[in-house]
């Protein structure tokens, strides 16, 4: 038989950093945030409980509020050690000060909620648009061919260059915002979706074509679903553009017509060199785009990792 | 072939090249402006190396901007330490650093501000009633203006959201010939050359600021400069705003050559010159002169505060005009005003 | 329960001489890879699989099964010869499960139901039974990555079932199953088989289960892949895995797999 | 024995629409690009050939081509119909010319080399910073829940927003330029890595963890390679987000020092209301960004892809 | 070839009274889901195996055989009770291959000798004899995707082999690979594991696989898994999966396996 004739194998030892292994339940074994090392191993029990209240605030809660506390505490610090002029920063008290002013003038929810209003439809907008476009692309060799590269050329345009067009075609109103958005997140949404497609593994494609889902219902049934966590990372990236595409538009234009979005309180503040409405404007975006993480991209994500048995083992 | 037309590239930069003589107590001075008509005696002294004849080995670093604020925050960085800019940049880079960031230390321009109109849409100041007129920015001088002589006709505005009975839309300069072609606004009170650009696609002069005011000058342009710099350097100082006074002598004695000048300045910092159609009454319309006008900046401060746009600023001693009164003398001429705004 | 009695006329070699067949390869040749360094797999396959006919395929471990299921499944083009499925898209039982983990269990076979066009109201109920069938009735709502590996080989099952094709294509089916769930479900498929008049076209590596099952037992030679040999099984049906017949043919079509193997040397 | 009682599976008829299988060899069955049902099923044959010259031109240099040819010919049109005035819409022909300008001018090359520098040097820091970052957040969950937010955060503050803060940090140079681009790149990477890492198959983890790769071996040997074609993704939308930045970043100032980029360009050519200089400058960002696109993304993305059979049957 | 002597006097409830077990499990429970839904699937389980002892683990599918053997790898923790590996991290293989698509066959057994500590000069001759010995010399540079399903269970033993674990923990291994092939390899593993007097845990249902290799096979119930019976096998090595004492042990152990099966009923 032919094994007889086979090298033997060589016995080796077990490496010496071997430890020996012991495992114990999983609520004896906290995980240890030490190292780095440690993290990246950081194994989750298989076990998924309802968490009690305490353990999601000290997980979830915890960690961002003490991120937030030590980054104020410093901007503090270096505000009162006078490491600059107060105008070049100023002091959380007087970014509050502004952000007080906002709210006694009664416009600090309309400023965010014309942004807010105005990136979401565009958001939504661009998602409509961009999926059977990055679906076509990703599927269609000759479409990809043509316009694959031109859709990378025009993520990586920025979206300033469109509003004096945008503006000629359009005038100053809402559809030229909506345009240098749609402008920025569509190319970026139909990338995510094309890169999704791309890592499906080729068995599932099969396994659908078999079943009989080809064409668009193979698209909905089959690619689509498990094309999902990639399309949701390129619709996060969408978001980001979305929302950078359109505090580069409101900043176009004010008009009566428009209102004032975030981007535009932002370039007043700076037009009027108030540092403190600068930061708060500042403060307000990353505000808004933390919130619509928080409360809709990470939720989703979360969702869809963990039907797929993908989130258990992995964080 | 590539490059075949570099060549008036190469002599573009006379100013820097020729640094020569004693050196002041600087080895360079870092100067900003806008590549814009307003700022034409930077421009022409730049080209002509009139400033540089001035500071002798003291080399000069330019830096231009397309925007005010951008230049107070080039000066707060310290990246620029002088500069030309509009009164409102300089009054709010003064006030809201509780008059430590910078003084005014001369002036540059007067005029070349228009209200321009659609003259299809509107024939008099009582048609404006209902319609679109745009400034560069909220709370600009231009924008101050316009809300003053709105009021002043009677048409109630509010200031911050610009609604009423006539829209102020604020845009950006570059963006405003584009709006007027979309015909998203139907006039715009604008300084040059963007009056002058509206004009050559259709839309006429309604109103020249000049008009508004006494012996027709307001401060356009100013020169600013760090109030560190100005402590540590005042030797330097002196001699760009020697070099100004003299540019702006240079602009009156001969105003084609400085158009031309100017002119091709731009071209340098901007990549393109002006078109004729656009230059000529553009640069007509500007006048250079040293005097800040103090008196205006007061009254458009106080313009600002009227329209609601500012809280009543603290504009005492933004000014110090001891070094342009210095150069003044030198040469024989008046001292100008700083209407008791001037450093104590 | 009574065996179907098979149409077929199937002569060795895969010749039919009557009736159009539920699957026909004609000279099918596939290789893979570039020209330059190409491997050639299957080399003139010719074999018919007749309407309600039971094809058991055994062969070494890499000598080129599966890929004639995908051939057969339109999967992949062969690189000569000619493949007729006249039936329609046939199901195929993949050697990997494939099911799509973004559904549950019970979902996975709804899945196929809908696409075949099972109405709404009938395909819960529909996609129970199967579960049932392959003896996964209550895990309806598990998840893939919660299912056993033999667990989810059941699942594919029932999903390869729910196609309602005319031809079905099992590659392994029950490699993961244990002995006692194996042979309940032998008797499931020669049911079902037998009530649907299937084109079965099965891959295995048992050889008593491939004569347990089989009308014909094809064997196929490796690097490159020809038919090696066939053998009809005419013992009657209902069998069973431990029956004499079943065990004595088994040891016979071993002894030839043995030699088929050992001619191609260790690798 | 169980079975038994198990209910009857119905006899069903196959659906009509399934029309008989043929199944011919792969050279006999070209690819139908006329409908998207046909499309959206093309199957490459599994035959991976050397493909002859010809037919690369036509596959892949036929499209793209025939697609600009499509623009420009309807661009065309839409000038000589007068569709709009000329200022508004300028020719082809006036936009050659402003290329040409720059040619003899000179200052073509290295108006582009300018950014591209700029852009790919800022890309490959932001590379540096945000893979560790991104590895930390996706993998050590207190980081996560304290910065994984803030990043998506960060991701969509438009860059001009950090531009006063830079400006007045750093100053007019071109340490601010980079900031801007890092400030907008960094959270890109490492937000495509941690959508990477998320969406890897516990399964080889768990293979790396019995073969004993854990801790930064794990993260070498088996989570960044497994989570490649996901960090890919982002690499493309994080280079997206450098170039932008850097169009902005260039918006700040010009000076000698800092050299003419092709964001300057733009925004001079606008500034001196250059419809041809502004569609000039559009379209060399959008050259720039697809030969960025084709020479490095693309065929690094097909070798990870086909390096793991992902191409194969997928396009 | 003469077969190692276990030196672990194991009695049948798997105590061991002297010597330190390679693996020792006391009173493992495992339980998945949220407490509301839980679904127990490793009841109280106390299992130890001997340094040098082979052990097979039957059980029906879905029993907890794969959850056990993860256990025992480190990649779960038990909801109660403790598991103890002495020797260092056991290698495991999987029951899904688990092989990385982003390496070629050879890469990924490298890799793994390159995590055992193997100097860099050594790998790649190492691997190569892997390969060979799972009879799949020549197929170094193939990607996953090119390997056959039997291939990738070959390769991914050739794996586990070069992590030169003391503990070998292997999860139906041979399931996709032909009777001849699985020969070769029975003969193959039983001659490392004497050589490297490895401690194996051997998942399978092929019952004649489990009494032709081990010296002692467990059998698992199912809902929850429990260790429902232990047989020794003193069969002298070598073995043959054709020798009528690994026959007659079959069926008796088969019998038992039946009978466990359908006492839980037809899920
Ligand atoms: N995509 C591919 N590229 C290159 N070679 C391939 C590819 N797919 C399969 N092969 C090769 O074709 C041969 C047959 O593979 P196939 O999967 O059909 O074997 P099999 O008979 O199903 O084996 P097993 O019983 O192990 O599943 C193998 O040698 C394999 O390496
Ligand atoms: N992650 C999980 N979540 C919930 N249930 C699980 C999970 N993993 C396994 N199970 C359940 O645990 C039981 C045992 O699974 P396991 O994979 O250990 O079975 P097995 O004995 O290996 O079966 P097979 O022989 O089919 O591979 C199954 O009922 C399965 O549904
Ligand atoms: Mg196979
Ligand atoms: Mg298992």
């Amino acid at each position: 038989m032919a094994s007889t004739d086979t090298a033997p194998v060589p016995v080796r030892e077990a490496p010496a950093e071997d430890a020996p292994l012991r495992i114990r339940p999983a609520k004896d074994a906290p995980v240890s945030t030490e190292d780095l090392g440690a993290g990246l191993d950081a194994l989750d029990s298989v076990v998924v409980q309802r968490t009690p209240l305490a353990q999601t605030l000290r997980e979830k809660v915890l960690p961002p509020a003490l991120a937030v506390v030590l980054v104020i505490g410093l901007w503090q610090l270096a505000f009162s050690l006078e490491l600059t002029d107060t105008y070049k920063l100023p002091s959380p008290a007087m970014v509050w000060q502004s952000l007080a002013d906002l709210w006694t003038q009664g416009t600090l929810f309309s400023i965010i909620w014309t942004s807010i209003w105005r990136g979401v439809s565009g958001f939504l907008a661009a998602v409509v648009i961009g999926t059977p476009i990055g679906l076509l692309v990703a599927r269609v060799k000759p479409v990809r061919a043509a316009i694959g590269p031109i859709l990378s050329g025009l993520q990586s345009l920025p979206s300033v260059a469109w509003v004096p067009a945008a503006v000629i075609w359009l005038g100053i109103n809402d559809s030229a915002m909506y345009a240098v958005i749609l402008l920025g997140a569509v190319p970026s949404i139909a990338n995510g979706l094309v890169s999704g497609v791309d890592q499906v593994p080729p068995l599932f494609l099969r396994a659908g074509r078999t079943m009989g889902a080809t064409g668009l219902a193979g698209a909905r049934h089959v690619l689509l679903p498990a094309a999902l966590p990639g399309y949701l990372a390129g619709l996060k990236q969408g978001w980001a553009f979305s929302w950078r595409s359109l505090m580069a538009a409101e900043l176009i234009a004010s008009s009566p017509d428009l209102g004032l979005g975030l981007g535009r309180y932002l370039e007043n503040s700076r037009e009027a060199s108030d540092m403190s409405g600068v930061l708060l404007g500042i403060i307000l975006i990353l505000f808004v785009g933390i919130a619509i993480d928080l409360l809709i991209f990470s939720p989703l994500e979360r969702r869809v990792l963990r039907s797929r048995g993908l989130l258990v083992a992995n964080r | 072939g590539y490059g075949s037309k570099s060549a008036d590239r190469t002599d573009a930069a006379p100013a820097s090249a020729t640094a020569s003589g004693a050196k002041l107590s600087a080895d360079t001075v870092k100067i900003g402006y806008f590549p814009n008509l307003t700022h034409g005696t930077a421009l022409v002294g730049i080209k002509d190396g009139i400033f540089q004849k001035e500071l002798g080995a003291t080399r000069i670093k330019t830096q231009t901007f397309n925007a005010g604020p951008a230049e107070i925050e080039a000066l707060n960085a310290g990246s620029i330490d002088l500069g030309w800019i509009g009164p409102s940049p300089a009054i709010n880079g003064y006030t809201k650093s509780n008059g430590q960031s910078l003084k005014i230390i001369g002036g540059s321009a007067s005029g070349g501000v228009k209200l321009v109109v659609n003259p299809d849409r509107i024939k008099s100041p009582d048609d404006l009633r209902g319609k679109k007129i745009a400034t560069p920015q909220l709370g600009n001088t231009q924008d101050v203006a316009l809300l003053n002589y709105l009021a002043g006709k009677g048409y109630k505005v509010d200031a911050q959201s610009g609604a009423g009975d006539v829209s102020v839309v604020r845009t950006d300069n570059k963006v405003t010939p584009d709006a007027y072609k979309s015909g998203s606004i139907d006039g715009a009170w604008v300084p040059e050359p963007t009056a002058s650009k509206l004009v050559t696609l259709g839309a006429k002069e309604l109103l020249d600021e000049k008009s508004l005011w006494p012996d027709g000058k307001f401060v356009i342009t100013n020169i600013i400069v760090s109030q560190k710099f100005l402590k540590e350097h005042p030797d330097v100082v002196e001699a760009v705003l020697r070099g100004s006074v003299n540019t702006n002598a240079f602009i009156k004695a001969n105003p084609d050559r400085a158009k031309a000048d100017a002119n091709a300045q731009l071209k340098i910092d901007a990549g393109s010159s002006l078109d004729p159609a656009v230059l000529d009454p553009a640069w007509q319309d500007i006048d250079f002169l040293d005097d800040p006008l103090a008196g205006t900046l007061q009254a458009e401060a106080d313009h600002a505060v009227t329209a609601g746009l500012l809280k009543k600023p603290n504009l005492n001693g933004i000014y110090d005009l001891t070094l342009l009164d210095q150069v003044l003398k030198q040469q024989g001429r008046p001292a100008v005003a700083d209407a008791g705004l001037g450093t104590r | 329960m009574t065996p179907a009695l098979t149409t077929s006329e199937t002569a060795l070699g895969g010749e039919v001489t009557g009736g159009a067949p539920a699957v026909r390869l004609s000279h099918v040749h596939k290789t893979f890879g570039r020209p330059g360094a190409a491997t050639p797999v299957l080399d003139d396959i010719s074999l018919d699989v007749a309407p309600g006919e039971f094809v058991t395929l055994l062969g070494a471990s890499g000598c080129g099964k599966s890929t004639l299921l995908n051939l057969v499944a339109g999967l992949d083009k062969p690189t000569a010869g000619s493949i007729e499925v006249p039936g329609g898209r046939p199901a195929l039982m993949f050697q990997d499960h494939a099911l799509f983990p973004w559904l549950t269990a019970g979902r996975n076979i709804e899945l196929a139901l809908r696409l075949a066009g099972v109405p709404r109201a009938e395909r819960r109920p529909e996609a129970e039974r199967l579960l049932e069938l392959v003896r996964l009735g209550g895990s309806y709502d598990k998840r893939v990555h919660e299912l056993s590996g033999g667990m989810r080989q059941r699942v594919a099952m029932a999903r390869a079932l729910a196609q309602g094709s005319r031809v079905l294509l099992m590659d392994e089916p029950f490699a993961a199953l244990d002995a006692i769930t194996r042979d309940v479900l032998h008797d499931e498929i020669t049911r079902i088989w037998a009530e649907r008049q299937l084109a079965v076209l099965f891959v295995t590596h048992n050889v008593r289960e491939a004569v347990r099952l089989a009308q014909r037992v094809v064997l196929l030679s490796s690097r490159p892949g020809r038919v090696a040999r066939e053998w009809r099984i005419d013992l009657p049906q209902p069998r069973r895995i431990e029956d004499t017949g079943v065990a004595d043919l088994s040891i016979e079509i071993t002894e030839e797999l043995r030699g088929e193997i050992r001619r191609h040397g260790k690798h």
